[in-house]
């Protein structure tokens, strides 16, 4: 295993996103996007060959399909039918990881991927809707990928819709605890955080290459914590950067972050 | 009993006000010949139970829409539907926003007849808070409070199949048949475009018999129109049109907008409409998607 | 259509049974056992081609199997996959008429499948268990075969265990009416009954040949309503004869009624 | 993760007192080998949950029950199970009687992780009054009263399939696989029995992988026995065994009883078992039922 001197912040952010899957067991591994789709497919062939993923379509396979068009004699591992509607029998199972980046993360790490501004009967901005984030949140462990950490992500006060359950008091529901609620990692383009401060707040858990703590925060509308040296993000091993490009053969991944910089900055 | 009509015959079966329900997902095997019918149509005040699409999208832009039940619109490759966009961001439409896992439940309650499913799904979050109508209930087996989901009971199912025969017997052959069933079971009538109509010996096989969702007693009408599903897609047969869809985006952005859309490709009727977009031929030609 | 002068109480029973199902447009008919099963294929074939059934096991047939073994060149003609899993939905929806036997059935039209005598803890008799019963009762129609009718099957009092609901108001359950339920046709080797008496009570419909309404009451351990001339059960044609031939091959029908007798007695 | 184990494994991961659910229906394609293996075992108080025949039959005779959760027990051809009879009629046994759609609505709960499903099914039945355990609710959407059919949460299930792979992908490829993939959902820990272990590139076919009915996360343990749903059927491999039913039948009456029966077949492992009732070919040779 050798360390890669050479690597994209895309690339970087893969191998840290796949950390996220390393311990799950066997769980579906959902992750929506180039980036977190890349990061289920390098744990699954790396950390936790036990986990499961899908075509995206509604085949489970026993081996994950590179993104983007592929080669007529390209075999799809198919291992059993896993149509739409039996998705949510897994996600209801609590047997599910799923990596998501929706448009605001509050500092309880609700999130909100329907609708910004206005009033919630004619928002400024409507987007894609709930989608499956409720259930997500209340079923199984999520984490977040976050192409762009800046204040309008990570924003003042609390998300405009809330999509999905947070570590919010005003909001636990009846009989539940906040530590029914399990937000994993969130990987940004700036650091990988977590909810593991005090009363769940926000952690920072490693800063990328060449970034610091008071960037973080910065780019942060709510307190981070941090404590102690915060190590640098693991840099990508040959071998991780060998799998990736074997996933992602059309280099989509080159597109997923702005300007596809280096993974050592500053 | 032949079920066998056309579009016309459909949209002539749907009222004013009425619950229709549309299967598929996003950009994918929509009955858009019948959303076309009902384009070309004085419908209106419709409440649209769907996993949304450019069928949302549309019947919002036409102005046939009082409601829609949804937990996304979008086109997939173009995440945001631009005509739904414009019809909630201008408050034009009232909304029932859910979880894609409870509009699920909500089409099982219909089709089984109860009021209700609980579900942890959607506590928490401000699917509770915006819909007064969705209650929550206490269990008498814990001490937890549960979602009451509500049977999504629709007057109409609308449903694009790969196959039936003249009784109602219908095949999605693609790999994923999403949540037709269930809207064929949570409605009172369904009816379902095909782009084949087949001989009843065609099922006798039993791997063609699998893949029949539900029953004929859950569908009420059958109409041929090969290619109906453009611009969605209708796997294995013929993938999403992405030059239409984002000539269909593009004009969002344009002052003739939806009617500028309409003028260029509706057309009188469906022969029509297939002219304006290449013919048949190309719509059998349209790629699948890899995803 | 020629009606037949020779035939036997089975087949008696099968078209008189068969008549149940005639006005149910497109609804899936379950016979369970040779003369209700019998009796839904000749619907089937006859009077309600809209009928659905399936093979008794996985399938929904567009036309019924024969009964028995059938001949290497029998083309089953499935429809749709129909696993016991998915006969729920149909149960639920409505959409079914199911013809039984079940062991009692008392004044209300409940019945018991369950347990005889005893207490419910240690019954005198253990039998099935309620089955579907419960479910089918409440909704969608129902109708029974007898082929023995006598005052042990329409009993005194109220059934030991009730596995279907039937018209007794003492167990209406809240926000239903007693015309929620919707028993039909009871055929027994002695008659056709229905519950369209006074208050849902049991009813003669018909007599079959050389049996009295008094042969009914004297075999019945309640009151039978009986108004006007009670028909007699309608005879086989030699058409319905035929196809009742061709979908039992192997005669079955004949080991159902004791002793086989005549259709037309006394 | 390799999950394949041996019959004396998975007996070994159970305890005294737990809720077994077991897959199946009636006489066909019960996990026999596995029911066997308990037999043999000292394993006790069980509470079963199965569309019951000689598997809720033999655990009783032989003692391991405390309470069947049940709508029938019964093996078809012969209606009425000879030892859960006897079980019932001497009150050895607590049970929980209910439809058979109630308990696929269990099943389905626990699956979900909710509390019930409501459901009108027993209303006005002595299922509800000889249940005081499961409640009737009302709904908050209409004046109705509805049962609440409670989760059913399994521990552990025992099921038989066509084939599997080592790491717990299982096929039923026969037409109905009846209620399998609920009690595998349903359950803490499934154990699998196969007729068959196949390399995970079988299933990579659609036409294989289309009857996989649940995933591999959901299975704990692959037992490879041939022949082990004997004597129930594996349609389409092979039938149930009538001979061998009826003589399990006669032994209840027989002054030898249960006791005899076992000391003819049961054997002190699966080979043995096999042996005593004329080899894995014969088993293999057993004609499928026509119903």
């Amino acid at each position: 295993m050798t360390v890669a001197s050479d690597y994209t912040l895309a690339e970087l952010c893969i191998v840290a996103a796949s950390k996220a899957f390393a311990n799950d067991g066997e769980v579906l591994a959902t992750g929506i996007g180039v980036i977190p789709r890349l990061a289920a497919s390098l744990a699954m062939k790396t950390s936790n060959p036990d986990l499961m993923m899908t075509d995206s379509e509604a085949w489970m396979l026993s081996e994950p399909n590179p993104i983007g068009k592929r080669g007529d004699d390209h075999v799809q591992a198919n291992e059993s039918w896993m149509g739409f509607s039996r998705i949510f029998d897994n996600v209801w199972s609590g047997r599910r990881h799923a990596m998501l980046g929706p448009t605001q993360i509050d500092k309880y790490g609700q999130t909100n991927t329907s609708a910004l501004g206005g009033t919630y009967e004619a928002p400024k901005v409507m987007m894609l809707g709930a989608r499956g984030f409720p259930g997500n949140s209340i079923s199984h462990p999520n984490s977040f990928f976050v192409p762009s950490h800046n204040t309008r992500v990570f924003m003042e006060g609390e998300c405009d819709f809330v999509s999905s359950i947070g570590y919010n008091p005003e909001r636990l529901p009846k009989g539940h605890s906040l530590d029914d609620i399990d937000i994993r990692l969130i990987v940004t383009d700036l650091c990988v955080m977590d909810f593991g401060g005090p009363d769940h707040q926000v952690r920072l858990v490693s800063l990328h290459p060449g970034i610091t703590a008071a960037q973080v925060q910065e780019n942060t509308a709510y307190p981070v914590f941090v404590e102690g040296d915060i190590p640098t993000t693991e840099a990508p091993t040959l071998e991780q950067l060998a799998i990736i490009a074997e996933m992602d053969p059309h280099n989509q991944r080159a597109y997923q972050i702005k300007d596809n910089p280096a993974g050592e900055r500053g | 009993m032949n079920k066998q009509m056309t579009a016309a015959d459909v949209v002539a079966q749907l009222e004013d006000g009425m619950t229709i329900g549309i299967g598929g997902w996003g950009p994918r095997r929509k009955p858009m010949a019948l959303v076309r019918e009902i384009l070309r149509s004085d419908i209106k005040d419709l409440t649209i139970v769907s996993y949304g699409g450019a069928d949302v999208g549309m019947l919002c832009a036409a102005g046939k829409v009082k409601k829609v039940v949804f937990a996304f619109v979008s086109l997939d490759f173009i995440p945001l539907e631009p005509y739904f966009r414009k019809a909630r961001q201008s408050g034009s439409i009232e909304v029932m926003e859910i979880d894609e896992g409870m509009m699920l439940l909500g089409l099982r309650a219909a089709a089984w007849g109860v009021p209700y499913i609980p579900t942890e799904v959607g506590l928490g979050t401000d699917i509770v808070t915006k819909n007064p109508d969705i209650k929550v209930v206490d269990s008498p087996y814990d001490d937890k409070e549960w979602v009451a989901m509500p049977a999504l009971k629709l007057d109409v199912s609308l449903i694009h199949a790969d196959r039936a025969d003249d009784r109602g017997v219908c095949q999605i052959a693609g790999p994923d048949h999403y949540m037709d069933d269930w809207f064929a079971r949570a409605a009172d009538k369904t009816f379902v475009s095909c782009d084949e109509m087949v001989d009843s010996q065609y099922f006798h096989d039993p791997a063609q018999a699998r893949l029949v969702h539900w029953e004929r007693s859950q569908t009420t009408g059958v109409v041929e129109i090969a290619g109906g599903a453009h611009p969605t897609s209708c796997s294995p047969a013929y993938g999403f049109d992405v030059p239409h869809f984002k000539a269909y985006t593009g004009s969002a952005k344009e002052e003739t907008g939806f009617q500028g859309y309409l003028d260029t490709f509706l057309g009188a009727n469906e022969e029509e409409y297939q002219q304006n977009v290449g013919g048949l031929d190309a719509i059998r030609a349209i790629e699948l998607p890899t995803y």
